[in-house]
C-alpha cells in the first residue's frame, strides 16, 4: 500500500479524467463522477497523515523508478511538508467540484476533466522527488489551469488566461535551465543526490548563486512576490469559481513550496545569503499587497491582493531560517488555501447570484443572505489572522520568527495584521453591511444546502485549524528542520534573567 | 497530569457553548428559548466562577494548569491552553461573569423587541467566552486571544444594527483602532519570546523579577511601553481612544457590558497582570500615567458638550479608564483594578440607566429632548441618580473610594505628583458637572420630546434619531417603565455601586482596604509609603468639595437657568465647536492618515506601481516585442530578388567566417 | 603557351558572355549569350582533356537546355526586360555579398595556387568516354539510376504544371 | 560475375519500395476517369509508405553495411530517418485524402509525386557520397517544387512555387559548388574518404582553406534548405502560398533529411567543430529571434507556423553548436518530434482551411473548441508540444537540445534559447486561446474530419505524446545513429562510449 | 601548363556572375538562366578538379550536374509558364503578393 498510494493519489483523478472523457455529455453523471472521483481521492490521500511516520524527517512512501534514460526517475516520496499540501489539494479539489456544480452549465465535460488533471498535476508537484519529474507537473499544471480561466471565466478572461501563462511559463524557463544545469553537473535529477552533491561542495559555488535565482524567478512569480504579481488579480478576477480556489488555494503554494524545498532545501548558503532582498520583498509584498487591497472596487481582486499579502508572510516565514518562522510559513501556507479558498468560493456564490464582483452592486446583504454572511465572516476572520482561528497561528509564527531574525523584518511584518483586519473588514462592510441599495439585493436567495455542504468543511477547518496547530506543525517541523540543511535559529529558551544581556 | 479541580477552562467554555448553540440553531428558536440558553450558560458560568474563586480560596492561589494539548508548538516555543486563577482574575472573573450575567439578563428584556435577537445573544455570549479566556489566560498569547476576541465581539455588536452605515463604519473602526494596539502588543510578546523563550506569565515574571529596575530605556521598557500601546488601543487611551465613542452605536446593554464595563479595562488589566515588567521600568510607567492623566482630562472636557446621552457617558468611560491608567502609571494597580471594578458597576448602571431611559422614550438619545423624567420612571431615576453620585464621587458609594484611592496615589507619585492630582482633581470636577448635567437634563424639567433640533448638531442628532425610529420600531404610546427584568439587574447593580467600594476604605478612613491587601500576592507594586492619616483626608475632602462644585455648577446651569448654556456656548462659540466636534480628532486622523494613506494606495501604489509600473512594463515589453516583430517581418518583403540577396550576403558571411576561422 | 593562350581567349569570351548575360535586357539576347558561354566552356572542357563532358555540354546544354529556354521565351513571348524597383535590399544587400563571395573565392583560389599547380595536358586516354563510361555504370550507377526517378518527376512535374486547367 | 549483390538491394530497399509505388501510381492515374477522386491512389501510396517503413525495419538486420561501391550506407542513422521521412509522408498522405477532395484536386501524380519525393529523402539520409546526396537533395526539391504548386487556381500557390524554385536552385547551386570544391580540396566525394583527407591534412598540417570554402558554400546550401537564418526568408511565403498538406511534407521531411546531410557534412566528414561552431551560434540565435518575433504579430496560421519552423530550426542548430559528443543524438531526436507535431498541426490547418484555403486566419479558428473539439484538442496538443510544455515530444527534443548545449558550456545560448521558447509560447498560446476561448464568428459549414484525417491526427498525438512520456528508446535509437554518424569512430580515432543519455559523460566538475 | 587557379578563377568569377545576373535581371526566365550560368561556373571546377587530381569522377559528376540542370529546366520553365499564365508577367518584382 504504501508503495502505491503516492502513485494512486497523484493520478487517481487523472485516470479518472481520462475516463471522463470518453463518457457521453451527460453533465450531471459527469458531475458526479468528478465529485465522487475527487472524495475517493481525498480519501486516499488522508491514508497519508494516518501511517505518516510523524517525527521522522525524511521522505516516505517512496516510491523510486526508472523512467526515462539511466537518470531520470518516478521518485515520488512525502515529507512533513508536502503531505499536508496534498492533502490541502485533494481537500479543496472536491470543494471545488462543488462550488462548480451549478455555476458551470456549458462545456462541463471539458471543466471537470481539466479540474481533475489539474488535480493530478498539482499534487505530482509536491510529490515529485526527482527535478525532472517536478518540472513536467510543474508545467503540467499551467495548461488546465489556463485552460480553465480562458475557458470559463469572465469578460477579460483571455487577457487573463494568457498573462498567467506566460508569466509562469517565462519565469520556470530558468527554472529548467537551472534543472539541467544541475544535471549536468552532478549526473543526477534525483532531489535528494543533487542535494547532497551541493552540500558537500561538489558543485561550484560562482554558479550556484545563478542556480539559486533560477528556481527563485520560478517560484517568485509563482507566489507572486512583489513586483512579480500582477497576474495574479487579473488571473483571480477572471478565474471561475473553482479555478480561483484552486490557483489561490494549490497553485500559489507551489511557489512557497518551491522556494522551501529547493531554494532553501538545495541552497542553503545562497538562501541565506540572498535573504536580506528577499526578504524586503516579502514585506513590501505584505503591506504593498494590503493598501493595494484597500482601495479595490472588485470582491475578487481584493481578495487576490489580499493573497498577495499573506504570501508575503509565508516567504517572509521562510526566510527568516527560524524554527518558528519557517513551521509558521508551512502551517501559513495551509492556512491561506483553507481560508482564501473559502474567500474565493463565497465570492464565487455571490457572483452566481449577481454576476458581478464590484463592490457597489452589493450592501447590506447580511439581511436577505444571514447564513452567506456567516459563513463569509468566518472566512474573513480565518484571513485577518483572528486568534483560534488558523490564519492566526502561521501568521503569529512566522512574525516572532521574522523578529527573532531581525526585529525590523518583524516590526514590518506585524503592520500587515493592521492593514489585514482594515481591507478585509472594509470588504466585509461593503458587501454585508449598510442600508440596501439596489432593491433587487432584498430578494437574493441565501445559499442552499449544497453550497452550504462545500462551506463547512472550510469552515471547520478554520477553526480546527486555528486550536489543533500542533497536530500539523508535529509532522512539519521536522521535515522543516531537515529540510533546512543547517540548524535553524532557535527560540532564545534561556529564561533566565541575563537573557537580553 | 494530576486532577483539575478547578476546571477553569469551562468558565470561558460554557459561553462558548451558549454561542455556539444560538449560534447554530438560534434561528430556529423562540425569543424565550434564545434567552434562556444565553442565560444558562452565562449564569453556569458565573457560578462555577464562584466555585472556583472559592475553592481556590482553599486550595491557595495562584492556580495554574493547562489543557493537556497545547495550542501552538513550534520547536522549543510552545503556548498552552493554560487557566491562571489568582486574586487578579479573581476579581475579574466575577465582575465580568457577574456584571456580564445581569447586563445578559436586562438585554433579555432590552433587545426582546429587536431583530436578530439569536445573533445579538450569540454574540454576546462570544463575548463573555473570550472576555474571560482574556482573565484566565495563564499566557500572554492566549490573553492574545481574548484580547482579539473581545475585539472581535465588539465589532460584531456595534456592527449589529448593520443596516446603518454609521454602526457598520463604527464596528470597523473598533477593530481597526484596536489593531493598531494589537500590533504593539504582538511586539511585544516578540520581544518578550526572542529574550524569554516563553510567554507564560510565570516563566516571564520569574526571569523579570531576577532583573533589576532600569534606569534608562532597556528592554523591560520597550516591552512595558509596547504592551501599554496595546492597552491604549483596548481601554481607549490617547491616541487611540477615538473608536470607543462611535462604539455607541451599538446596542446599549453592549455599550454597558463591553464599552464600560469589561473590555475596555481589558487593558487596565493587561497592565496590572504585567506589574512584574512594567514595575522595573518606571519611564514606562510614567509614560503610562502622562498618557492616563490627559486622557481622562481629555474626554472629561469633550463629555461637556455631547448632548448624546451615550456618548457623554462613552466619554466619560475615557476619562475614568485615564484614570485607571494613571493609576497603574503610579504604580497603584491595585487601585487601579479598585476603580475597575467599582467603575464596572456604576458605569453598567448608567448606560443601562440610559438603555431604559431610551427604551422609555422610544429610541431618543438626545438630551435636550429630554427632561422631566423623574417622575415618569421613576426606578431609573433612581437607580441612575445612585449612579450618578457614585461617579461623581460623593461619599459612602464605590466611586469615592476608588477614586480617592487614585487620586492619593498619584499625589504620591515620585515625579510630578501634584500635577497628576491637579489634573485628576480637575477631571473630577469636570466629571462631576457633565453627569450631573446629563441627570438634569435627563430628569429635570420639561420633557421635550419632539421639539425641533436645535440648529446644530443636526447631523448627529438627525442619524441617531433616525438609526433608533428603525430600530425601536414598535410604536410607544408614551413613557413608560421598562419591564423589571430590565430594571432588577438595574437594581442590583445600584447596590453594588452603593456597597461595592466598601470593600477597598483606606486605612485613612477607618478601614482596612481590604481589596489592596487581597490583591497584593498578584500584584508586583512597591510597598505604599506610609503617610499621615490626616492629609489624606484632607485631600480627600478636596476631592469631595470639587464634586460638589461640578453638582451645583449643573444646577445652576441646567436646571435653575436652563437657558443660561446656549448664551454661554454661543459667548464661545470656537471654543464649543471644539470641544462639540472632539477637537477634531477624527477629522485629523483622517486628514492626515487615512486620506492619504487610501490615496498613496489608489494612486501611486494601485495605478501607478501596480497598473503602470508593473503592468506596463510587461506591457511595453510585449508590445515592444511584437514592434521588434512587425519591424524584423519587413524583411520580408516578399521580392525574390531580395530574398537572393539574403542568401548571397548570408553565404558570404559563412565563407567569410570560416575563411577567418581557419586562417586564425 | 598555346594552352595558356587558348585558355584566356576562350575564358574571356565565356566572361563577356556571362556579363553580356548579364546586361542585354532582352531575354533572347540573355540566353544567346548563355550559349555563347556555354560554347566556350566546352571548348575550356577539350582544353582540360574532357571530351565526353565537352560533348555533352554542346548536346545537351547548348543544344537541348537552351533550345528550351528559347523555345518558352517565344511561347510566352517575353519582352524586354522592365526595370522596376523592385528591391533595394537585393542591390544593397545583394551586391556586396555577391562581391565579398567573389573576392574570397578569388583570395583562397590565389591564396592556394602554389599547392595547386598547372594542368598539363596531354594526349592521354584521360576523360575518354570509355573511361566515363566504365565509372558512370560501376561506381556510379546508384546515382545514374537515381536520376531516372529525378527525370520522372521531372517529366511529371511539366507535364503536370503545363496541363491545362480542368 | 554480377557485382550488385542483394545487399546492395536491401541498402535501398525503402527507396525502391517507394519508387516502385510511386510508378505505380503514376500509370494507375490515367487508367482513372478524369474527374473521380484519387482517394484509391492516395491509400495506394499509403500502403508504399509503410512498406516502405517496413523495408526500413527490415535494415535494421543489414546494420552496418555499405552498398552501392560506398554510394548508401545503411545504419541506425539512415534506418532513422528512413523510418521517419516515410512516416512523415503517410500521415501527409493521410490528411491529403480529404484535403484533395476538398480543394477538388484531380491528380493522382500528387502522391507519385510524394513517393518519389520520399525516395529522395530517404536517400539523402542514407547516401554517404556528395554527389548522390545533391542528387537525392534535387530529388526531394523538385518533387516539392512542383507540389508546393499544385494550387494552380490560385495566384499566391504559384508564386510560392516559383520562389521555392528560384531560390531553391540557386541555394543548390551554393551547395553544389562546395561539392566542387570539396572534392578538389580532398580528391573524393565519398563521405568517408573525405574523412580520411581531412584527418590526413590535419595530421600533416596542411592548409584547410579550401576544404572550410567548401563546407561554407555547402552550409549556405543547406542552410537554406533547413530554413535557417539568414537563409530563412522564403519560408513564409512558400508555406504560405502551399498547398497545406504539402507544407506539412515540407517543412518536416525535407527538413529532416536535409538536417540528416548537414549532419553528415558536419560531424560526418570530421571537420573541426571549433570552425562552425561559432557560426551556428549566430545562426541558431538569428533564426530563434527572427522566428520567434516574426511569429508574433501573425494572423495567418500557415505562415505563423512557418515562421515557428524557422525557430525550430535555430533550436535543432543548438543540438549542432553543442558539439559531436553532446549535440548529435538531441538533434537527431528533434527532427522526430518536430515532424510528429508539425505534421500534425498543418494536418488539422488543411482540414479547416477549406476549399481555397480560405480559413487559415486566426480568427477563422475562433471557436473551433467547441465546434470540433477532437480537432481542437489535436492542434492544442500539437501547439503545447511546440511550445515544449511537458509530457510532449517539444518538451523532450527541446529538453536534450538545451542540456546538450549546457554540457558543452553554451550557457548563454541556453538562456537564449529557452527565452526564447518562452515568447515563442504566445504565439502557439494565441491559436489555442481563440479556439477555446473565442465564441466562433460565423458559423461556416466545415465537414467534421474524415476517418483518413482522424486518423492522421490521432497517429501525430500518439507520436507526439509517446516522445514525450517515454522518449528513452528514440533516443536511444538516435544515440545509436549519433555512434554511427560519427566520423572518428570509423576512422578509429576515438569514442570510447558516447554518453548513455544525451550529454552525460562530462564527469561531476 | 595552365595553372589550375586560372580554371577555378574563372569558374568563380561565372559562378559570382551567374549570382549577379540573379539579383539584378528581373525576367524571370533570364533568372533562371542565370542559375544554369552558376550551374556552368561550378562544372568548370569539376572538370578542373577532374584534370588536376587524375580522377574523372569529376567528369561524371559533370554528367550528373548536366541531368539535374535538364530536370530543373524543365519543371522550372513548367513553373514559369504556370506563373505567366497566373499573372500575365515574367517580371519577378511583380511576383510578391505573399509577403510579410
Amino acid at each position: 500500500m504504501s508503495e502505491m498510494i503516492l502513485t494512486l493519489v497523484t493520478f487517481l483523478p487523472a485516470a479518472g479524467a481520462a475516463a471522463m472523457m470518453l463518457m457521453p455529455r451527460n453533465d450531471r453523471i459527469i458531475r458526479g463522477a468528478a465529485l465522487l472521483l475527487s472524495l475517493v481521492t481525498f480519501g486516499l490521500s488522508l491514508y497519508l497523515p494516518i501511517a505518516f511516520q510523524s517525527g521522522q524527517p525524511g521522505f516516505q512512501f517512496e516510491t523510486n523508478k526508472l523512467w526515462i534514460g539511466q537518470s531520470i526517475h518516478y521518485h515520488l516520496g512525502a515529507d512533513g511538508i508536502s503531505l499536508w499540501l496534498v492533502v490541502l489539494t485533494t481537500f479543496l479539489v472536491p470543494l471545488g467540484v462543488l462550488v462548480s456544480w451549478k455555476s458551470i452549465h456549458d462545456r462541463v465535460k471539458e471543466f471537470f476533466v481539466l479540474l481533475l488533471l489539474l488535480e493530478s498535476a498539482m499534487i505530482g508537484v509536491f510529490l515529485s522527488l526527482d527535478m525532472f519529474l517536478f518540472y513536467v507537473f510543474w508545467e503540467a499544471t499551467l495548461i488546465p489551469m489556463a485552460l480553465l480561466i480562458g475557458m470559463y471565466g469572465h469578460e477579460r478572461r483571455i487577457y487573463a488566461a494568457v498573462k498567467f501563462f506566460l508569466y509562469t511559463m517565462v519565469a520556470s524557463v530558468f527554472m529548467l535551465a537551472a534543472i539541467i544545469w544541475l544535471y549536468v553537473h552532478t549526473q543526477s535529477f534525483d532531489y535528494t543526490v543533487i542535494r547532497e552533491a551541493i552540500h558537500s561542495g561538489r558543485v561550484s559555488t560562482d554558479a550556484l548563486q545563478w542556480l539559486f535565482l533560477g528556481f527563485f524567478i520560478a517560484f517568485a512569480v509563482k507566489v507572486p512576490l512583489f513586483p512579480l504579481h500582477t497576474w495574479l488579480p487579473d488571473a483571480h478576477v477572471e478565474a471561475p469559481t473553482a479555478g480561483s480556489v484552486l490557483l489561490a488555494g494549490v497553485l500559489l503554494k507551489m511557489g512557497t513550496y518551491g522556494l522551501l524545498r529547493f531554494n532553501v532545501g538545495l541552497f542553503p548558503e545562497q538562501a541565506r545569503q540572498n535573504a536580506p532582498w528577499i526578504v524586503a520583498l516579502a514585506i513590501i509584498g505584505i503591506i504593498y499587497g494590503a493598501l493595494v487591497a484597500l482601495v479595490q472596487p472588485n470582491l475578487k481582486k481584493l481578495i487576490a491582493y489580499s493573497s498577495v499579502s499573506h504570501l508575503g508572510f509565508v516567504v517572509l516565514g521562510i526566510f527568516t531560517f527560524t524554527q518558528a518562522g519557517t513551521d509558521g510559513a508551512v502551517y501559513q501556507m495551509l492556512n491561506h488555501g483553507v481560508s482564501t479558498g473559502a474567500l474565493f468560493m463565497l465570492a464565487g456564490m455571490l457572483y452566481e447570484r449577481k454576476h458581478t464582483y464590484e463592490f457597489r452592486e452589493f450592501g447590506g446583504l447580511a439581511t436577505p443572505m444571514p447564513v452567506y454572511a456567516t459563513f463569509f465572516l468566518i472566512a474573513v476572520l480565518s484571513s485577518v489572522g483572528l486568534p483560534l482561528m488558523n490564519g492566526f497561528v502561521g501568521e503569529f509564527l512566522v512574525l516572532s520568527g521574522a523578529f527573532q531574525q531581525n526585529m525590523i523584518y518583524g516590526i514590518l511584518g506585524t503592520t500587515g495584521v493592521i492593514w489585514g483586519a482594515a481591507y478585509l473588514l472594509w470588504m466585509y462592510q461593503k458587501v454585508f453591511f449598510g442600508p440596501i441599495h439596489h432593491d433587487e439585493n432584498r430578494s437574493l436567495q441565501d445559499i442552499n444546502a449544497r453550497e452550504q455542504i462545500s462551506l463547512w468543511p472550510v469552515a471547520v477547518m478554520a477553526l480546527i485549524m486555528g486550536v489543533a496547530s500542533p497536530y500539523w506543525i508535529r509532522t512539519i517541523h521536522p521535515a522543516v528542520v531537515a529540510n533546512a540543511g543547517q540548524p535553524v535559529k532557535t527560540a532564545a529558551i534561556t529564561a533566565t534573567a541575563s537573557g537580553h544581556k | 497530569m494530576t486532577d483539575d479541580t478547578l476546571k477553569l477552562w469551562l468558565i470561558p467554555l460554557l459561553p462558548l457553548i451558549g454561542a455556539a448553540i444560538n449560534g447554530l440553531f438560534g434561528r430556529r428558536f423562540r425569543n424565550g428559548m434564545v434567552a434562556a440558553v444565553a442565560l444558562l450558560f452565562t449564569g453556569a458560568s458565573f457560578a462555577w466562577a464562584l466555585r472556583a474563586v472559592i475553592l481556590g480560596q482553599h486550595i491557595g492561589l495562584p492556580y495554574n494548569k493547562a489543557l493537556p494539548f497545547d495550542w501552538i508548538v513550534a520547536g522549543t516555543f510552545n503556548v498552552p491552553f493554560g487557566f491562571y486563577l489568582d486574586q487578579l482574575s479573581t476579581v475579574m472573573v466575577l465582575v465580568v461573569t457577574g456584571v456580564g450575567f445581569l447586563i445578559h439578563i436586562y438585554s433579555a428584556g432590552y433587545m426582546s423587541h429587536e431583530g436578530g435577537y439569536y445573533r445579538f445573544f450569540a454574540y454576546l455570549n462570544l463575548f463573555m467566552f473570550f472576555m474571560l479566556t482574556l482573565v484566565l489566560a495563564n499566557n500572554y498569547l492566549l490573553m492574545f486571544v481574548g484580547w482579539e476576541g473581545v475585539g472581535l465581539a465588539s465589532y460584531l455588536l456595534i456592527g449589529f444594527y448593520f443596516l446603518k452605515d454609521s454602526a457598520a463604519n463604527a464596528g470597523k473602526k473598533a477593530f481597526i483602532v484596536n489593531r493598531i494596539g494589537d500590533f504593539a502588543f504582538l511586539l511585544g510578546m516578540f520581544l518578550i519570546i526572542q529574550n524569554f523563550g516563553s510567554l507564560n506569565f510565570d516563566n516571564v515574571f520569574s526571569a523579570v523579577s531576577k532583573m533589576s529596575p532600569e534606569t534608562g530605556w532597556g528592554l523591560l521598557t520597550a516591552i512595558a511601553l509596547l504592551l501599554m500601546f496595546g492597552a491604549t488601543g483596548k481601554s481607549a487611551q490617547i491616541p487611540l481612544y477615538v473608536w470607543l465613542p462611535d462604539a455607541m452605536e451599538g446596542p446599549t446593554p453592549v455599550s454597558a457590558l463591553i464599552h464600560a464595563a469589561t473590555m475596555v479595562t481589558a487593558g487596565i488589566y493587561m497592565i496590572a497582570r504585567s506589574s512584574a515588567i512594567f514595575s522595573l521600568a518606571p519611564h514606562a510607567l510614567e509614560v503610562v500615567a502622562v498618557i492616563g492623566c490627559l486622557t481622562a482630562i481629555f474626554a472629561a472636557t469633550m463629555g461637556l458638550a455631547q448632548t448624546d446621552i451615550k456618548r457623554v457617558l462613552a466619554y466619560s468611560t475615557v476619562s475614568q479608564l485615564g484614570y485607571m491608567f494613571m493609576a497603574c502609571g503610579v504604580a497603584a494597580y491595585s487601585a487601579a483594578i479598585f476603580h475597575l471594578m467599582t467603575h464596572a458597576f456604576f458605569k453598567a448602571l448608567l448606560f443601562l440607566g440610559a438603555g431604559s431611559v431610551i427604551h422609555a422614550i422610544g429610541g431618543e438619545q438626545d438630551m435636550r429632548r429630554m427632561g422631566g423624567l423623574r417622575k415618569l420612571i421613576p426606578v431609573t431615576f433612581w437607580v441612575v441618580t445612585v449612579a450618578t453620585f457614585a461617579i461623581a464621587g460623593f461619599p459612602p458609594l464605590a466611586g469615592f473610594f476608588s477614586k480617592d484611592e487614585i487620586l492619593w496615589r498619584a499625589l504620591q507619585a515620585e515625579h510630578g505628583g501634584w500635577i497628576l492630582w491637579t489634573v485628576g482633581i480637575i477631571t473630577a470636577g469636570l466629571t462631576s458637572f457633565y453627569m450631573f448635567r446629563l441627570w438634569f437634563m435627563t430628569f429635570f424639567g420639561e420633557l421635550r420630546l419632539g421639539q425641533a433640533n436645535h440648529g446644530h448638531d443636526a447631523h448627529a442628532a438627525a442619524s441617531h434619531s433616525q438609526g433608533h425610529a428603525a430600530d425601536h420600531g414598535h410604536g410607544h404610546g408614551g413613557v413608560h417603565e421598562s419591564p423589571w427584568i430590565m430594571l432588577a439587574p438595574l437594581v442590583i447593580l445600584a447596590i453594588l455601586s452603593v456597597v461595592g467600594g466598601w470593600v477597598g476604605i483606606p486605612h485613612a478612613m477607618g478601614g482596612s482596604n481590604v481589596f489592596e491587601s487581597f490583591l497584593s500576592p498578584a500584584i508586583h507594586a512597591p510597598a505604599e509609603t506610609a503617610a499621615e492619616r490626616g492629609s489624606e483626608l484632607v485631600f480627600a475632602g478636596i476631592s469631595v468639595g470639587v464634586a460638589l462644585l461640578g453638582f451645583l455648577l449643573a444646577y445652576w446651569l441646567y436646571y435653575l437657568q436652563p437657558e443660561l448654556p446656549s448664551r454661554i456656548t454661543a459667548r464661545i462659540r470656537g471654543l464649543y465647536a471644539l470641544v462639540l466636534n472632539k477637537y477634531y480628532v477624527d477629522e485629523l486622523y483622517g486628514r492626515f492618515f487615512v486620506k492619504p494613506l487610501l490615496a498613496l494606495s489608489t494612486v501611486v501604489l494601485w495605478h501607478g506601481v501596480d497598473q503602470q509600473m508593473i503592468d506596463g512594463t510587461v506591457n511595453g515589453a510585449g508590445s515592444t516585442s511584437k514592434g521588434i516583430g512587425n519591424q524584423l517581418r519587413r524583411i520580408q518583403s516578399g521580392n525574390i530578388r531580395s530574398y537572393a540577396a539574403w542568401v548571397a550576403i548570408g553565404g558570404a558571411a559563412v565563407i567569410a567566417y570560416m575563411t577567418w576561422a581557419v586562417i586564425k | 603557351m598555346v594552352h595558356q593562350a587558348l585558355f584566356i581567349f576562350f575564358g574571356l569570351i565565356c566572361v563577356a558572355g556571362a556579363i553580356n548575360l548579364l546586361l542585354q535586357r532582352h531575354p533572347i539576347n540573355s540566353a544567346l549569350s548563355l550559349v555563347v558561354v556555354m560554347a566556350s566552356l566546352a571548348l575550356i572542357y577539350l582544353l582540360l582533356g574532357a571530351e565526353f563532358v565537352a560533348a555533352v555540354q554542346v548536346i545537351v546544354y547548348a543544344g537541348a537546355i537552351m533550345v528550351l529556354f528559347v523555345f518558352v521565351i517565344m511561347l510566352l513571348n517575353a519582352g524586354e526586360e522592365e526595370r522596376t524597383r523592385g528591391s533595394h535590399v537585393a542591390l544593397v544587400l545583394g551586391g556586396p555579398g555577391v562581391a565579398v563571395v567573389a573576392g574570397l573565392l578569388t583570395w583562397t583560389i590565389v591564396r592556394m595556387d602554389p599547392q595547386l599547380g598547372g594542368i598539363a595536358i596531354g594526349p592521354s586516354d584521360f576523360g575518354e568516354t570509355h573511361a566515363v563510361a566504365k565509372l558512370l555504370f560501376h561506381d556510379f550507377l546508384l546515382p545514374f539510376e537515381v536520376t531516372s526517378v529525378l527525370i520522372l518527376i521531372a517529366i511529371m512535374g511539366a507535364v503536370l504544371l503545363g496541363r491545362k486547367e480542368s | 560475375m554480377n557485382p550488385i549483390s542483394a545487399t546492395d538491394y536491401i541498402c535501398i530497399l525503402p527507396e525502391l519500395v517507394l519508387a516502385v509505388f510511386g510508378i505505380i501510381v503514376m500509370m494507375a492515374d490515367p487508367l482513372l476517369p478524369p474527374q473521380a477522386s484519387r482517394k484509391g491512389l492516395g491509400i495506394l501510396s499509403l500502403v508504399g509508405t509503410l512498406a516502405a517503413i517496413a523495408a526500413a525495419f527490415f535494415q535494421i538486420g543489414y546494420s552496418g553495411s555499405t552498398g552501392w561501391f560506398g554510394m548508401v550506407r545503411v545504419d541506425s542513422f539512415s534506418i532513422f530517418f528512413h523510418i521517419l521521412v516515410p512516416a512523415i509522408s503517410a500521415i501527409c498522405i493521410l490528411s491529403s485524402l480529404e484535403y484533395l477532395d476538398q480543394q477538388n484536386i484531380r491528380s493522382g501524380e500528387y502522391y507519385a509525386l510524394i513517393l518519389f519525393g520520399t525516395v529522395g529523402m530517404a536517400l539523402m539520409s542514407s547516401a554517404v557520397e556528395l554527389v548522390l546526396i545533391f542528387i537525392a537533395l534535387e530529388i526531394s526539391s523538385i518533387s516539392t517544387y512542383i507540389l508546393a504548386g499544385y494550387r494552380r487556381r490560385v495566384a499566391s500557390g504559384m508564386e510560392s512555387s516559383l520562389k521555392y524554385f528560384l531560390l531553391g536552385s540557386f541555394a543548390t547551386a551554393f551547395f553544389l559548388y562546395g561539392v566542387a570544391l570539396m572534392f578538389g580540396a580532398t580528391g573524393s566525394t565519398s563521405i568517408s574518404e573525405i574523412a580520411k583527407a581531412i584527418a590526413g591534412k590535419m595530421n600533416s598540417g596542411e592548409s584547410m582553406v579550401l576544404v572550410y570554402t567548401a563546407t561554407a558554400l555547402m552550409l549556405t546550401g543547406l542552410g537554406f534548405k533547413i530554413a535557417s537564418a539568414p537563409f530563412h526568408i522564403w519560408t513564409p511565403d512558400v508555406y504560405e502560398g502551399a498547398p497545406a498538406p504539402v507544407v506539412a511534407l515540407m517543412s518536416t521531411g525535407p527538413k529532416a533529411a536535409a538536417f540528416a546531410v548537414l549532419l553528415r557534412v558536419l560531424f560526418g566528414t570530421g571537420t573541426a567543430v571549433a570552425s562552425w561552431q561559432w557560426l551556428l551560434w549566430i545562426s541558431a540565435v538569428l533564426s530563434m529571434t527572427l522566428g520567434n518575433f516574426g511569429a508574433l504579430t501573425q494572423s495567418n496560421v500557415k505562415r505563423m507556423l512557418a515562421y515557428s519552423s524557422i525557430a525550430h530550426a535555430g533550436y535543432l542548430l543548438v543540438a549542432f553548436v553543442a558539439g559531436r559528443e553532446a549535440g548529435i543524438a538531441p538533434a537527431i531526436f528533434y527532427t522526430a518530434s518536430y515532424a510528429a507535431m508539425n505534421v500534425g498541426a498543418f494536418a488539422v490547418i488543411s482540414h479547416f482551411a477549406g476549399a481555397g484555403e480560405r480559413f487559415v486566419s486566426l480568427d477563422d479558428y475562433a471557436g473551433l473548441g467547441r465546434r470540433f473539439p477532437f480537432l481542437a484538442f489535436a492542434l492544442t496538443i500539437f501547439m503545447l508540444s511546440l511550445i515544449g510544455i511537458p509530457l510532449t515530444g517539444g518538451f523532450f527534443a527541446k529538453y536534450y537540445v538545451f542540456s546538450a548545449a549546457i554540457n558543452s558550456n553554451f550557457i548563454w545560448l541556453t538562456i537564449i534559447g529557452v527565452v526564447n521558447s518562452a515568447v515563442a509560447a504566445y504565439y502557439y498560446l494565441r491559436l489555442i486561446v481563440v479556439m477555446y476561448m473565442r465564441e466562433p464568428v460565423t458559423a461556416e459549414p466545415c465537414e467534421p474530419a474524415s476517418p483518413a484525417m482522424r486518423l492522421a491526427l490521432v497517429l501525430a498525438i500518439v507520436f507526439t505524446i509517446y516522445l514525450g512520456v517515454v522518449p528513452g528508446r528514440i533516443m536511444n535509437f538516435a544515440q545509436q545513429g549519433a555512434l554511427d554518424l560519427d566520423s572518428r569512430q570509423k576512422s578509429g580515432v576515438i569514442v570510447t562510449g558516447l554518453p548513455a543519455a544525451p550529454a552525460l559523460v562530462t564527469p561531476a566538475r | 601548363m595552365v595553372p589550375l587557379s586560372w580554371y577555378l578563377i574563372l569558374s568563380a568569377i561565372l559562378f559570382c556572375l551567374g549570382a549577379a545576373a540573379f539579383l539584378i535581371k528581373r525576367n524571370i526566365i533570364t533568372i533562371f538562366m542565370s542559375i544554369e550560368l552558376m550551374l556552368n561556373g561550378v562544372n568548370l571546377s569539376f572538370v578542373a578538379f577532374a584534370a588536376h587530381l587524375h580522377k574523372l569522377s569529376g567528369h561524371v559528376f559533370v554528367f550528373f550536374v548536366m541531368v539535374v540542370a535538364a530536370a530543373e529546366a524543365a519543371v522550372g520553365l513548367a513553373i514559369i509558364i504556370a506563373v505567366f499564365r497566373s499573372r500575365e508577367t515574367l517580371n519577378v518584382d511583380r511576383v510578391n503578393l505573399l509577403k510579410l
